[in-house]
């Protein structure tokens, strides 16, 4: 199996997907000729024409309005929004009209082709407007899915999954990773599943539930509070919405306490809910609070990104006090 | 590279504002609906020209009856095309009939146009159980994939770029189609036009961007929604191809459109249409427009009436009587009474379709959420009477209308 | 003391504010000679001019741009947003810069001054795009201060806060109160404090938190179950960020049990952070799952809107099973 | 009502599409910077050109040495505004010194006219404890209350409304202060940039809006960004004053910016100014043109050097001498580096950095948060060696550049 850092296997997926289907349709920011300014759509405008792979004017409510529109015709749209902190001018077009269309039409309509992609995250010195978690403003939203992967395996089979999927997905790409994860990535076409969470690691004593980059941070953690005698469950969560509750409550049930963490801040993030969801499910099985890691309830900052970010030193203290409570 | 090589050099220092450039406005008929003397007969048979005509006249009778019926609370709300039915008809029939449609919430009359029966109308104001949008959106929030009619959407705009987008699709298709999108004047202060109109000449897609400019966006007037010369000057900073019509004249809105659509679907250049029109009645019936105009400048716009000014051009051409219009407009009101008694009786939609269509599938938890209701009204079936009554609990006496 | 509604009584802090400082300039669509579609502007204009009450072009994004703008030149704008439904287009307008204004700039710039006024919520017939109430999309962002009144009173000394906090404020008016909810309001100026709880009622058995027009909801269910027998605390979040984590604590440390409602859907709702950070706060002293009676993870509906709403029913539901838990 | 009115009557149909109204470029200097013949000597003291010239040559020589620094490692991000040196500071120079600036990025030749200090540059440029943004933005997001230029946001366009809102403020205090805001050809395809011309022109508000049309947005050219010829054009659809220079042309560009400055402040009357430039480096230190853009057209754009022409032109009128010229750049240089080794050296933003400025005051659960970060600190100090060193615990050995 060949070895792909994430930013390969995902131009790997974009490429299956046009080469399996020709009403799929790449766009955004520099997205043509250059292959986008991560080169995610590298070569795609080579193999499929300039009428499948574009470059965008630089307007990202046109992007996601002509995704919509592209979309609803009977394309599979792709679009790309450069950063995830980018995304926001389009907010209108993707959460009144994205996630309503099927809804308000009596499914007369739906954009079910429609896939946004966007990186995310902090960790590579972006500051306030390059280092967003966006995720918790889209979970409130019914009617859209919301996918992120945690390294390049994951994300292959992940987007496949997305573009093929009969609804419209928002699919964060967590860009810390793009060339720091490498891994196996099969040749094949492959879906993984949405909708559910995956165990990464069985264990006893606490659950530890992240998503996207900070899965590496829960991996660092765990094998520090390992040392220590404490046997970790850990869940990936993949799809933000609709989430697996299930098999996040099953956990508990088993370990009776919870750790969620995200890069966002934590007042509204998408831990609030998953907390909230949980201390109702398994109420009487939580033997500690429902802990949350996340980042400050202030913009992200530069130079002491360190600081803010929610690393392992700050999951393994949580981890701990969660077991001692 | 940039486009400067076409700019010539000057040393004179001159500031320009588009004043220099003014927009003619395009008709054939004149005010009392006579052609413009030395004007050509336009190439509009009969048949079409009578098939226009009736999709107005009953647009009108449906505004009149619905809103009347909104006065007596029959109806929660609603929104008349009154005054603009030769600009929304004159154009739609200038399309191919598969073209799509993407309007803004004004546009009744493409919909009677291409022949969305009355009980269509009806089922979708009354949100009854034949709705196609399952009673989820306010009266007037039409939509018909066999009419090729998008299900309309209240955020303004937003149907603009969608519609750029779509056409992308139709040209990629390439089967021949393309898609008009209306938007009032107001509408096109959103972002979203920019993106749309900008997007849609990079791409050269087949799109007609159809402005009805009637003048006001509820309250404000056009002269508080922009300083220039209308919407169409717009064109040119996209190097779009624009024309302005007379919106009141069918015959003129008729021929710039379909010269429209063979610009766009021929020769894949967007164009803008600028229609100038008057809303001539309330904005919806949410208003009361004596708070911000005057009845003078109503009555002046009234006897501009297209509808008038098409049956005048008819009447002239002997392809129409007084005779018809009477039994024709009898006919349309009978008919929507009727229809409007048959779809208020109708049951509202069932629960389910409180929770279906928000994925292709109920998720899981949605399920949950909707089992719970479903239990809780069983519990409390006196308090939610639609509800009780899908789920066949007959204990409610609610009347039939909305609330 | 005069009687008004909510309208007049926002009408009447509008009208003081623009009294008391002529840097108070109030916009927005229809907000001019009109008054806006509600009235809440009605004769600003006639008595403070054009130059200080106007009717904007009909774009969100440029009204919350322009007001920041004007905020930072040190003006005090009352931006009208004529539906909360219709303030996405904004989005990145008050989620990137409203803000994010004084962080990123040190404090060299801020937009203090900024007030954005928006009705919302359901109740009103109104179908998706009338009836959503957005707070939760808000909520997730540190630098923005967020207000909903209860009633006319609370509106008036709210809103006059809001106006001279030091802070951009999003105030959400429930429209479905506008006209239905009457009572004393004083001619004087007055301001209600931003950031406090107000606790409405007394109780022991279980706590129940809303906040707008939610809190008549609250109204009715707690006449019914004290009718039954049950003790209710009831409190108004006022102002849901930041929020007043201390009160709502103290009150569930004395009841053991909490109830929370809004409109808006579940999933990613306020109610969820509210509960993820009540079941840390107050682990020990639980005695029930913190319960969340809110809108079906769906768009707004029209014709089943009764269905749709977490109404007193509901909430009565709740509250028995929280105490019978 | 609606402007039909001033609209004529015409009874042919014809679609126009902006091709008939080209807008020229208006120049003084020729490519050699030579004044165009027959054009009178620009009115452009000695004092003032040479205030331009060198806060042109201080960009250059400023950009320059940070690229290098970021090539080295020494810094995370850069930058630069070579080649379009002559737009951002002669329109800057036409301004009034207190005149408000809204810029995108790429114009820190405003803020070097303005008399911004290399030192404050740097310590924005390395996020030390002096940054008067605290570290919290990438490198080249300065700011300055005292220089009336507003802190830099990423992002694009959003400015662009924002100096609508600022001019009308200026407007109403009548102080007869005016907006300019930059922005470049990309940024306005966004929806803000139509909201803020329109928003201005109808509420006839002083301000400048200034397109830095450089043909590229990143690896966009501009023939994928619009289809127009340039953006000038746009200002025809809000009926805005407009102006293209040559944005190479430094007396063109204060020339022009100077009238309009005064239709701004004296009439009100907002206006467009499209400056036709070339983005000579590449987007920023972490692009590579090499992929979208031939090596011939850069050539091409380089013998057209703004500091060039203005050097030729200075000098032909005897106002400069390489020997000034060959002085000056090595002091830039050497003060550049003494500056970048002291902003280098200086200690990070305090670790309360990290909780100021959301509000007014640090609310009591983000001071929670703050409490168990700074305990958290103290217990692994060795993991974040600058908040360590902030709360005075020295038991790190953290280089001083940027991670
Ligand atoms: C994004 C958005 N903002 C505001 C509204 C509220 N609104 C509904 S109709 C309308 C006026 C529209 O005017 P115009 O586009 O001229 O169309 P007309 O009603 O004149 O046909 C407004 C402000 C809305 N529906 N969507
Ligand atoms: C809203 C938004 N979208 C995308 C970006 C990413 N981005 C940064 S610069 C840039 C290109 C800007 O081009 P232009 O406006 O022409 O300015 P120039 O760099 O040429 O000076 C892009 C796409 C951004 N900063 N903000
Ligand atoms: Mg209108
Ligand atoms: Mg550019």
């Amino acid at each position: 199996m060949p070895t792909m850092n994430m930013l390969q296997a995902i131009n790997n997926a974009l490429d299956m997907a046009m080469a399996s289907d020709e009403r799929v349709i790449c766009f955004g920011e520099d997205v043509g000729t250059f292959g986008g300014v991560f080169r995610a759509t590298s070569h795609l405008q080579e193999r499929y024409g300039k009428a499948r792979c574009f470059n965008t004017p630089l307007v990202e409510q046109g992007i996601v309005g002509f995704a919509n529109g592209l979309a609803a015709q009977g394309a599979v749209p792709i679009a790309e929004i450069q950063f995830a902190d980018y995304i926001f001018p389009a907010f209108d077009q993707l959460v009144n009209e994205t996630a309503k269309f099927r809804y308000r039409s009596g499914n007369l309509f739906n954009v079910a082709g429609l896939t946004i992609r966007a990186p995310y995250g902090g960790g590579i010195s972006g500051g306030l407007y390059h280092s967003q978690s966006p995720e918790a403003y889209f979970t409130h939203t019914p009617g859209l899915k919301i996918v992120v992967p945690r390294n390049p395996y994951q994300a292959k089979g992940l987007l496949l999954a997305s573009i093929r999927d009969a609804n419209p997905v928002l699919f964060f790409e967590p860009k810390r990773l793009y060339r720091a994860a490498t891994g196996e990535v099969p040749d094949a076409d492959y879906q993984l599943p949405l909708g559910n969470a995956e165990i990464l690691k069985e264990g006893n004593d606490v659950t530890v539930l992240g998503w996207g980059a900070q899965m590496t941070m829960i991996e660092a953690a765990v094998e520090m509070v390992e040392n220590e005698g404490v046997s970790c469950e850990v869940i990936d969560l993949r799809t933000l919405l609709p989430w697996d509750v299930d098999t996040v409550a099953e956990s508990v049930f088993k370990t009776g306490r919870l750790v969620i963490t995200h890069e966002a801040p934590l007042t509204g993030g998408f831990a609030g809910e998953i907390a909230a969801t949980i201390q109702e499910r398994c109420f009487l099985y939580l033997e500690s609070p429902i802990a949350r890691v996340a980042g400050l309830d202030t913009p992200f900052p530069l130079t002491l990104e360190k600081e803010y970010m929610p690393d392992q030193w700050k999951l393994h203290d949580a981890i701990k006090a969660s077991i001692e409570f | 590279m940039s486009s400067t090589a076409k700019s010539n050099v000057v040393n004179v220092l001159e500031f320009l504002d588009g004043d220099e450039y003014r927009l003619p406005t395009f008709a054939l008929l004149d005010q009392e609906g006579v052609l413009y003397p030395g004007i050509d007969a336009p190439s509009l048979e009969r048949d079409k020209a009578l098939h226009i005509y009736r999709a107005m006249v009953f647009t009108r009778v449906l505004d009149e009856r619905m809103m009347a019926a909104q006065r007596q609370g029959r109806l929660s709300f609603y929104l008349q095309c009154t005054g603009e039915e030769a600009a929304v008809i004159g154009a739609t029939a200038a399309l191919d009939d598969s073209d799509m449609i993407m309007a803004q919430y004004r546009e009744q009359g493409a919909l009677a146009y291409r022949g969305f029966s009355i009980d269509e109308f009806m089922n979708q104001l009354f949100g009854n159980d034949l709705d196609y949008g399952r009673g989820r959106q306010m009266p007037i929030h039409y939509g018909s994939a066999e009419l090729h009619y998008m299900t309309i959407s209240s955020p303004l705009a937003t149907q603009i770029p969608q519609a750029t987008g779509y056409a992308y699709g139709q040209k990629l298709a390439g089967e021949g189609h393309c898609t008009i999108t209306f938007f009032g004047e107001g509408a096109a202060s959103e972002g979203d036009f920019h993106a749309a109109l900008n997007m849609a000449t990079v791409h050269r897609v087949p799109v007609i961007f159809f402005c009805r400019n009637n003048g006001y966006a509820i309250s404000t007037p056009a002269i508080e929604q922009y300083a220039a010369d209308g919407v169409a000057p717009r064109a040119f900073g996209y190097r779009m191809h624009v024309v302005r019509v007379d919106g009141n004249d069918v015959l003129a809105v008729h021929e710039a459109t379909r010269e429209a659509r063979r610009l766009a679907v021929e020769h894949h250049h967007p164009v803008l249409i600028e229609a100038m029109t008057y809303r001539l009645a309330a904005h919806s019936s949410s208003d009361d427009p004596s708070g911000y105009r005057s009845r003078k400048e109503e009555e002046a716009w009234r006897v501009k009436d297209p509808i008038r000014r098409m049956k005048r051009w008819l009447i002239d051409r002997s392809w129409w009587s007084e005779d018809e219009e009477n039994e024709l407009l009898e006919r349309y009101r009978r008919d929507v009474l009727e229809s409007m008694k048959r779809a208020e009786k109708r049951p509202p939609p069932p629960l389910e379709s409180l929770v279906s269509d928000v994925y292709d599938e109920v998720p899981l938890r949605l399920q949950e959420q909707f089992d719970a209701l479903e239990a809780h009204i069983r519990r409390y079936p006196e308090q939610y009477p639609r509800g009780a009554r899908s789920l066949g609990i007959d204990n409610t006496d609610e009347p039939q209308g909305r609330t």
